[in-house]
């Protein structure tokens, strides 16, 4: 048998190597649907190391929400705005050395002040949730309704906020289309639809041009 | 008994009141109003002078000495306005009224159809008013007010006709020359305030002696005698107002003024207040053999080299110019021979004969409308007898002739200077020797020029205008005639000057009011120096208004020698001067009344000679060249350089670009592109985490 | 109302403003009159704090102080010394000259015209009363708003430059002075003037806070080498501007170098006296050479102030090098006096000439001297004035102008001979670039045809320049009376500056 | 568990959410063009009853003040005297702008519900901020706020500009928040906890700080982004300029607030002992806001533009004062936030008033000779632009004043000297202001009225005023800022 | 074994991978968009590997709340998107730059 720890380390290796491959695919590739499918990618290997990490709900929380909701809507707007690709990639040649030397420096920069050397004497130890005797779920859920119920409350403020700014910006009330009110349809009476209106049958002629031409400015 | 505060106040005052109602009220007063208002102030100031010189020479009061107000007083420096009396300051007040009143009733006459003429009174009033404040004056302090005072109204008055450009110029020439010299006084009246610890002149005096010895610190290891220092910042203050050379360029061209005022202002009131003040200042001079003898070798050259420009000049005024020049330079030798007494007396009798040769010229100058030019004159003696008569007395006056009051006065200088034997001396002796010469030579050559020989001007038929005696109006498009602008339609084709010397109307002699105080100036300027010579020149008359050091006392060694009046005029026939004045007089009886000729031989002759005396040593062309060309040009090069370049382009400017130019520089990294916004925040970031870890760890 | 004078100075002018800018620009001569009654006011009751103050009292008087910050321990607090109540009225003064010399000169918006004069009359009397730095702060700062609206709305064609350098320059002394107070502050816990006074501070302290102030100061004064927003501001400015920047702003440069500069770092100004009087000189001869080629009559003026203001300077620190090297005290105050006496004067003096400026700029809407000449043919009466102050700016003896440069001299002497020789030398180049000024201007023959049509001043005119004639020929003839009124508290000035603090 | 308690703590939160739910029903449902209620037709009802709710709470705000800082929810909510000041002005900040905003909005078809609405949740956002004692609510209420502005400044959605600066200050935004977040896991890293007040107690002991400085530079970030110093500033520009100007208003005022609540939170609340640490970089931030924010803003012709790199070297001055990490500093940093606020609305107030359908009023030229057309807002904009300038007696001097005597107080004079160099620089263009509205004349042809909007006008004319009666008379304000900063 | 540092260098080149992008991707706001999922990512991989190795819990409750904002924020981003494409016909970042200086 393999040393169950050895087999973490290389399933850890196999899906960050995912990882960063398919990180790298969603910033390098021509098609915008590519990168998003590449981008799916890393959040399933993510997913899956969060599981070596024993972060249960939060992997399958990531899959279904970002994989099943987030990056549908990024598909559905890469297909909506109908994007020519071949420009859109123009000029990322040019720059890449430059950004390639910046990552480095700050990978570097970041890598020696964080002191990875130490962290390298941390080991895994034992699931917390385990240890409390709870699912990772559990011990998850717990902790959200009682000790972050207020950030979870504020959390659908956030959502709330984000569906009214999404319906106020392309929501579109479009002066050309004609819509179907059930509403109106059904409350409708009778005396909305025909009127009797008793006319002459030729005009007064005492009435004087100018007084119609008053009636827009008193009924605004 | 002591002299009443209210008179001095009333001597001082009353012509300032008149300066104030012809000034001020002149157009309500009239022009009768206003010559009336200020000739009573200055005759009250007059007739109380002589009271107080009565008073004071008889021995009745005591020298008096009084503050009249505190002008400031700050911890134990005070400034005071105040009298100081004596024999030296009442006979001061005496001349300077007595010359001034006569002046106020000649300028009736003078002034009679100017435009002006309520302001001119209200001038002469005012400087009546400023050279009283000056001798008078107890204290340093408001002897600078009336030095001062006396170059403003000097300068209004050489810039009365304020129309012509010469006279604006001139009297802008006189301010700054004079302010020159006021430089230099006031830097002497600070290092009296340093020394002696006040301004007040008798405590000042009584404090001089302690001078000996001190020092002035000028740089690290140099001092200088603090008497010294004291003496020549003093007498350069006089030498600006009394006008010695170096500083003597602008009285000759305050010539533009009207003629009562060069005889008033320039010649003898005014331009002796330097004369005076180092008399005044004598206890302070007599410890600097130094500063005596800067004075005399300035006097002395003075003396000789402005009466030289005298001889070739041609017109009448700037001859009498020069001769002052000249005399205030036998002034000034005599004051540095420390022969106050000497210049002092001088001052008085050349105050009469100097007044008188202006005064004359300007009735001259009346007759021969607006002609000043001598070349055009000549065999005037018959047509005005009595300016004739009364300047041939100025003249033989000034030419120090036996008898007359110039004789005695320069006489004495003239051997002082013999006696002395300061540093110096032998020039200063040979200056006024040959000076003395000189001056007979100008003197008789303007006096035969003018009144003698032939007619050298024409009389052509009237055009019926009848403005012959209106004279004196034209006196103030006199300078327009070098301009041809002329104003004043009316009097347009009066003026002679276009055809020089073809005159509209026969000269004739001047009206009453004018040759009054000519014949008023020619009897003090016959009997004055032998009514004075004993008394102020030999017998200590001014007392203790006068101090001289006993080893310095020229006078006194000359007082062996007079014994009366007559026979020191005697004795004069055979004098070194005398014999130069008639050998001068020799000469020009020759060429100017037999043989006129020879005047041009000689200037063509002599041409190099004559073209520097002419071009007076170069030294207006200069000063002018120098200072004023000069303070322009470092002005305009500090300006525009300095300020304009430096401070404002390269400082205050240049910033406010260069600011401008970084911000352009700075404002292109926001490119509008969002990689570059983010590639902003990113290097923040490394540089943050970079810096960090450079320091941090 | 007595105990609360000085508060009423400051305040009746700036709560006066506002009736006026309500007037609008449909009524302009109830803006007029308003701002008139203001002013004279204002003047009136400064009279009364003349009749008030104790001249034989050198300490500060009528004072009053109410916690303004409390958290920081700031005071509103105020008092006022000789020397304050002389500026007070000097401001007063020609809070009233200007206002009525701007009466039909300004017709576009005069309510706010006359707001902003009345506003600024205000924050200046608020200068000369502060005892709290920063109250003096914000007194001496605000003042740079109505300045800067007065040169920008009512200027010349150039007012735009003019007024940005103005208050930039200003600004730019002041925020280093403003950093110093509060390192003072930091220090002492407090902002009362005489509490830092007394604070002891090192030699490298009393430096850093020197040049601080120093910066304020002389770019207010102005002094070389920051002098040149002044003769910018003034030749744009109007004329009341440049009656109030020349008479009253200019001197509260030299009256903060007396409450800042000489009692609370004694001993760094005493170590740099020499600068400020090496800058003082050359103001004097360095700016008089630069005024004498000046075309523009007001611009000559200007740099004619920065001459003047060189002697205020001068007066005030030849005062240490007397105190400190020859321990002459009584040369001390009288340098001390001629630095106040100067300010005062030259308050009426370049007010006067300014007017006068103004009384031409009115006729002819031009400031060049070269459109002038021969004006006197054709205005007499304006002609004395001009003459009567341009002898007073030259220093004739018997005007104000004298006083003041005669005692400096005098003290300088006492301190160095070599000081009052180029400090003399103002007597001439003084003279020179004035004079040279009316000769051009007011003699000779009448130039051109506009000139020709120029009219002698109305009776508004005349009014001002009396007022402004009969200052100066009074405080020269008679300077005794404000000398009395400084005497004490500058006695003790003088003796604040023999403490050493280190 | 929550209790009643701590309910009453957030009641003003709570107050809000509720009535922002409420108005977004209201607006849903009514009819905004036809009257409804005295004669105001559905808009106006919602504009009116949208003021009233943020000035009751207001009210709930200032009545509900405790004695101590309380704690609510598990420490995730501390309502102290920090947070109340700030939701005070953050508040009062809103309800000037819906008064403001009115006719400008109206004019631009923009006069929406969702204005409103949004307005409020980000207010909200606000609150959460400066009272989170947890770096989740820091985080939370921070993406409240942020998320309600992304779509505040993309409300014009038929304006270009709107929707770059909307993308612009999307992406930056999020970059910001990124790092912000980065850091916060670092923190969480080195701490093991969340929350901000053990969060003090682990750092005090904490041997090895590295991870936690670390940490600390990627919030540093967050907070320089969000307070706009920097290099992490170059949004502001953009996002003001392209924002409809009713929501440049609202970035420019209450968000600085906030930012200042969070800096005080995050750093002061959460890593007070680092200071020596952080205190530098805050330092160089400032020094970088204040040379950037003034030089770029004298070159610039727009008035917003010129307003935002105002604002970049407004916070640089902020900065100052944090600087010090003492009571006093931050004492000094809360008044000149609350400063910047208020003269920030009363600036855009002006442009607001004097804009109108076609004429945004947004280019300096716009206010070409205001003093001959309307001297009162000319008179307004003027004091404004001298109190933004530092100038006294103006509210704007006094904050310079205490932040640079923070900074002095902090042993750094040298900065001092910085900022009031570049005040002078910074000086520059207000005074450029100034002088279009005083001393240019206007162009022909405009017409330069303020709206006709007596409320508006009235609110204006006060707010403008307050700067100089807080000029006069700063001593309470400033004695408030620092009652809440314990020594 | 794993330790806490794979994680966190695994999270760090993430970081880095998307920071990266930010600026070298000069065409399409979508890209950008993306790139910030990605550095969330980083940032919950920290976060979960924290609290896994410390034992505590916040630290995913933390990554669920990322999650849940990163929903709404991308949603906002996605409208503003749509705005942006709709008003200018583009998404490429080239291109706007009607704002600057």
């Amino acid at each position: 048998m393999i040393d169950p720890s050895v087999f973490q380390l290389v399933c850890f290796y196999a899906f960050a190597a995912v990882t960063v491959v398919a990180a790298l695919g969603v910033i390098t590739l021509r098609n915008s649907v590519h990168a998003v499918l590449s981008l799916v990618l890393t959040f399933f290997s993510t997913a899956c190391i969060w599981l070596l990490a024993e972060a249960e709900f939060l992997a399958i929380a990531l899959i279904v929400v970002y994989v099943g909701a987030v990056m549908v809507l990024f598909l559905f707007v890469v297909m909506m705005l109908d994007i020519k690709q071949e420009h859109l990639r123009e000029g990322f040649i040019r720059y890449l050395p430059v950004g390639i030397v910046v990552a480095l420096v700050m990978l570097v920069e970041m890598l020696a002040l964080i002191g990875v050397r130490t962290m390298h004497e941390a080991v895994m130890g034992a699931n917390p949730a385990t240890a409390a005797g709870l699912s990772n779920t559990q011990w998850l859920g717990q902790a959200l309704y009682t000790q972050f119920l207020l950030p979870f409350e504020i959390a659908a403020l956030i959502l709330t906020v984000g569906v009214v700014a999404a319906v106020a910006l392309t929501l579109r009330h479009r002066g050309g289309t004609r819509h179907q009110t059930a509403a109106q349809q059904v409350a409708v009476k009778a005396s909305d639809r025909v009127r009797i209106v008793k006319m002459a049958a030729e005009r007064p002629a005492t009435e004087t041009p100018a007084a119609p031409a008053q009636n827009p400015e008193t009924k605004p | 008994m002591a002299i009443s505060t209210s008179i001095l106040l009333v001597i001082a005052l009353a012509p300032l009141l008149g300066c104030l109602l012809a000034g001020f009220l002149g157009k309500f007063i009239g022009r009768a109003g206003a010559h009336s208002a200020t000739i009573l102030g200055v005759a009250i100031s007059c007739a109380l002078s002589m009271y107080v010189l009565y008073q004071l020479c008889t021995g009745a009061v005591p020298v008096y000495n009084q503050n009249i107000y505190t002008w400031f007083e700050i911890g134990k420096y005070t400034a005071t306005v105040g009298f100081l009396i004596d024999k030296l300051s009442a006979m001061m007040m005496v001349v300077v009224t007595f010359v001034s009143l006569l002046v106020h009733i000649y300028t009736i006459g003078y002034m009679a159809e100017d435009d002006g003429y309520q302001r001119f009174f209200s001038y002469i009033s005012l400087f009546t008013f400023s050279m009283l404040m000056l001798v008078m004056s107890n204290n340093f302090m408001q002897l600078f007010f009336g030095w001062e005072a006396v170059g403003l109204v000097s300068y209004l008055l050489i810039g009365f006709w304020f129309k012509r450009p010469t006279a604006i110029f001139a009297n802008l020439k006189a301010f700054l020359v004079n302010r020159v010299g006021d430089f230099g006084f006031l830097l002497g009246i600070a290092a009296i305030l340093y020394f002696l610890g006040t301004l007040d002149y008798s405590t000042a005096f009584a404090n001089a002696p302690s001078l000996v010895g001190k020092t002035l610190q000028i740089t690290q290891n140099h001092a200088w005698d603090a008497a010294t220092v004291i003496g020549v910042l003093l007498f350069i203050g006089a030498m600006g107002k009394s006008a010695q050379v170096p500083l003597h360029v602008w009285l000759p061209d305050s010539m533009e003024g009207p003629t009562p005022i060069s005889a008033l202002i320039h010649a003898a009131t005014m331009v002796t207040a330097g004369i005076f003040m180092v008399a005044r200042m004598s206890p302070i001079f007599e410890l600097s053999e130094g500063a005596l003898s800067f004075i005399m070798v300035i006097g002395a050259t003075g003396a000789l080299f402005t009466g030289l420009i005298g001889i070739v000049q041609n017109d009448i005024k700037r001859v009498v110019a020069y001769s002052t020049l000249s005399q205030l330079g036998y002034m000034t030798v005599a004051l540095g021979v420390s022969a106050y007494a000497g210049a002092v007396f001088h001052l008085m009798t050349h105050a009469f004969f100097k007044a008188l040769l202006f005064l004359g010229a300007g009735s001259v100058i009346i007759a021969m409308h607006h002609e000043q030019d001598m070349r055009y004159m000549g065999g005037l003696r018959k047509y005005m007898p009595v300016t004739w008569i009364t300047m041939w007395i100025g003249s033989l006056a000034l030419c120090g002739v036996p008898f007359f009051a110039g004789f005695y006065s320069k006489d004495a200088i003239i051997e002082a200077v013999g006696e002395s034997h300061r540093w110096g001396a032998g020039y200063a002796y040979a200056c006024v020797l040959i000076g003395a010469f000189v001056t007979a030579l100008y003197t008789f050559r303007q006096m035969y020029l003018t009144f003698h020989g032939k007619e050298r001007f024409t009389v052509v038929a009237d055009h019926g205008h009848g403005h012959g005696e209106h004279a004196a109006h034209h006196d103030a498009h006199h300078g327009d005639a070098h301009h041809g602008e002329h104003h004043d339609d009316a009097h347009h084709d009066d003026h002679g000057h276009h055809e020089p010397g073809v005159l509209h109307h026969a000269p004739k002699e001047s009206p009453w009011v004018v040759t009054l105080p000519l014949v008023l100036l020619a009897i003090p300027s016959i009997v004055i120096g032998a009514i004075g010579a004993k008394s102020m020149l030999y017998s200590g008359w001014f007392g203790e208004a006068i101090h001289v050091n006993e080893a310095n006392n020229v006078l006194a060694e000359l007082s062996h020698e007079f014994h009366d009046w007559f026979s020191a005029a005697l004795h004069g026939f055979a004098q070194w001067p005398f014999v130069l004045v008639a050998l001068a007089f020799a000469i020009q009886t020759y060429i100017y009344l037999f043989n006129p000729a020879v005047a041009d031989k000689i200037k063509s002759a002599l041409k190099p000679l004559w073209t520097v005396l002419d071009r007076k040593y170069w030294i207006d062309d200069v000063y002018f060249a120098v200072f004023a060309k000069g303070g322009v040009k470092l002005g305009r090069a500090l300006w525009k350089g300095g300020d304009a370049a430096v401070i404002d382009g390269v400082l205050v400017d240049g910033s406010a670009s260069l600011v401008q130019r970084v911000a352009r520089g700075v404002r292109a990294l926001q490119s509008g592109y969002l990689y570059h916004y983010a590639f902003a925040m990113i290097l923040g970031l490394i540089l943050l985490l970079g810096g960090y870890w450079l320091v941090g760890q | 109302m007595f105990n609360h004078l000085l508060s009423l100075l400051i305040w009746l002018p700036i709560v006066g403003a506002i009736p006026v800018l309500l007037a609008g620009s449909g009524r302009p001569n109830t803006a007029r009159w308003i701002s008139l009654l203001v002013a004279v006011l204002t003047f009136v009751l400064s009279l009364f704090l003349l009749t008030q103050y104790n001249a034989a009292d050198s300490s500060k008087q009528l004072g009053e102080s109410y916690l303004w910050i409390a958290s920081l321990g700031v005071h509103y607090g105020l008092a006022v010394d000789g020397i304050s109540v002389a500026l007070i009225l000097l401001t007063t003064f020609v809070g009233i000259l200007v206002i009525v010399g701007a009466w039909e000169v300004i017709q576009n918006k005069p309510h706010q015209y006359m707001a902003a004069m009345l506003v600024l009359e205000g924050l200046m009397i608020g200068v000369f009363c502060a005892t709290d730095a920063l109250l003096f702060y914000v007194f001496f700062e605000a003042m740079l708003i109505p300045m800067f609206i007065l040169i920008g709305i009512w200027g010349g064609p150039r007012r735009v430059y003019a007024t940005l350098k103005f208050f930039i320059y200003t600004f730019l002394g002041s925020i280093f002075m403003l950093v110093g107070l509060i390192y003072l502050y930091l220090k002492a816990g407090s902002f009362d003037l005489a509490t830092l006074a007394a604070l002891p501070l090192s030699m490298q302290e009393q430096t850093w806070l020197f040049f601080a102030f120093l910066a304020a100061f002389a770019v207010k004064v102005p002094m070389v080498p920051v002098h040149t927003w002044l003769p910018d501001a003034h030749v744009e400015a109007p004329t009341g501007g440049s009656v109030v920047l020349a008479a009253v702003m200019l001197k509260i440069g030299g009256y903060g170098f007396l409450r800042f500069s000489l009692p609370i770092v004694p001993d760094a100004a005493d170590a740099y006296a020499w600068l400020v009087i090496g800058l003082s000189l050359i103001a004097v001869v360095y700016i008089g050479y630069v005024a004498l080629v000046q075309d523009d009559m007001k611009k000559l003026v200007a740099y004619s102030s920065v001459a003047h203001m060189g002697f205020v300077t001068l007066g005030i620190f030849i005062a240490f090098m007397l105190v400190r090297g020859t321990g002459n005290a009584d040369a001390a105050k009288l340098g001390m006096q001629g630095a106040m006496v100067q300010m005062i004067s030259h308050g009426f003096v370049s007010g006067a000439m300014f007017s006068c400026i103004g009384v031409l700029y009115d006729r002819l809407h031009s400031r060049q001297i070269k459109d002038y000449g021969g004006v006197i043919n054709v205005m007499p009466w304006f002609g004395f004035f001009y003459v009567l102050f341009a002898m007073a700016n030259s220093g004739l003896p018997g005007t104000s102008g004298f006083v003041g440069e005669f005692q400096v001299i005098l003290a300088s002497f006492q301190a160095n001979p070599w000081i009052a020789l180029f400090a003399a030398f103002t007597l001439i180049i003084g003279a020179a670039y004035t004079l040279w000024m009316v000769k051009r201007v007011l003699w000779g023959e009448v130039t051109n045809p506009h000139v020709a049509e120029m009219k002698d001043i109305n009776g508004r005119e005349a009014f001002v320049l009396i007022a402004f004639a009969a200052a100066v020929v009074a405080l020269g003839v008679w300077p005794q009376p404000l000398i009395h009124l400084m005497d004490s508290s500058v006695s003790q000035l003088v003796q604040q500056l023999g403490n050493h603090k280190i | 568990m929550p209790n009643l308690n701590d309910i009453l703590i957030m009641l003003p939160e709570l107050y809000l959410v509720a009535a922002a739910c409420l108005l977004l029903l209201v607006d849903a449902f009514m009819k905004a063009e036809q009257p409804v209620l005295l004669g105001l037709n559905g808009r106006e009802v919602l504009h009116w009853t949208s003021i009233l709710v943020v000035l009751v709470a207001i009210y709930l705000v200032i009545s509900g003040q405790p004695e101590q800082p309380v704690r609510a929810f598990g420490g995730m909510f501390v309502r102290d005297g920090v947070a109340e000041i700030l939701k005070v002005f953050a508040l009062l900040c809103v309800a000037l702008i819906f008064i403001y905003a009115r006719s400008y909005l109206a004019d631009r078809k923009l006069f929406v519900g969702e204005f409103y609405t949004l307005m409020i949740f980000a207010v909200i956002g606000v609150m959460l901020l400066v009272s989170a004692g947890n770096l989740i609510t820091v985080y939370l209420g921070l993406e409240l706020l942020t998320l309600s502005s992304y779509a505040l400044v993309a409300l014009n959605r038929d304006s270009k500009l709107s929707s770059e600066a909307a993308v612009k200050y999307f992406v930056l935004g999020a970059l910001a928040s990124g790092m912000l977040l980065y850091g916060m896991s670092m923190v969480y890293g080195a701490t093991a906890t969340l929350d901000l007040a053990t969060l003090h107690n682990a750092a005090a002991h904490t041997g090895v700080p590295n991870l936690l400085l670390f940490g600390l530079i990627f919030m540093i970030i967050g907070i320089g982004f969000k307070l706009g110093a920097a290099p992490f500033h170059m949004w502001i520009p953009d996002v003001y300029q392209g924002s409809p100007t009713a929501v440049t208003i609202f970035i420019g005022s209450a968000p600085k607030l906030a930012a200042f609540g969070m800096a005080y939170r995050l750093l002061e609340s959460g890593l007070g002992d680092l200071s020596a640490h952080w205190q530098q970089m805050l330092a160089a931030l400032a020094v970088l806001s204040l040379a950037i924010g003034n030089l770029v803003a004298i070159v610039q012709t727009n008035l917003k533009r010129l307003l935002a790199y105002s604002t970049i070297s407004h916070m640089g001055y902020l900065l100052l004062g944090l600087v010090n990490a003492g009571p006093e500093g931050y004492a000094s940093a809360l008044f000149y936030a609350i400063s910047y606020a208020l003269m920030g609305t009363a600036a855009f107030g002006v442009i607001l008033a004097l804009a109108r359908a076609g004429f945004e009023c947004e280019e300096i030229d716009d206010l070409k000779g205001l003093n001959q057309r309307s001297p009162w807002m000319a008179f307004l904009m003027m004091l404004v632009m001298f109190s933004l300038a530092g100038v006294p007696p103006l509210f704007g001097f006094f904050a310079k004043f205490l932040v640079l005597q923070s900074a002095i107080h902090a042993g750094m004079l040298w900065l001092a000297i910085v900022g009031a160099v570049f005040a002078i620089i910074g000086l520059y263009y207000y005074l450029r202001v100034v002088k279009v509205m005083y001393f240019d004349a206007p162009v022909e042809g405009t017409e330069l009225k303020p709206q006709r909007d007596p409320a508006m006008r009235l609110v204006l004319s006060l707010n403008a005023l307050t700067l100089l009666v807080l000029g006069l008379y700063w001593g309470p304000l400033l004695g408030w800022c620092k009652s809440v900063f314990p020594g | 074994m794993i330790t806490l540092s794979h994680f966190i260098v695994l999270g760090a080149v993430l970081f880095c991978i998307a920071v990266a992008s930010l600026f070298i991707n000069r065409k399409n706001v979508i890209v950008l968009l993306m790139s910030i999922e990605l550095m969330l990512l980083a940032v919950n991989i920290n976060f979960v590997a924290f609290s896994r190795f410390l034992g505590d819990v916040a630290g995913q409750v933390f990554v669920f709340f990322i999650l849940t904002v990163a929903a709404a924020e991308t949603a906002i981003g996605l409208a503003i998107l749509v705005l942006l494409f709709r008003n200018r016909s583009t998404i490429n970042i080239a291109e706007i730059d009607s704002m600057k200086g």
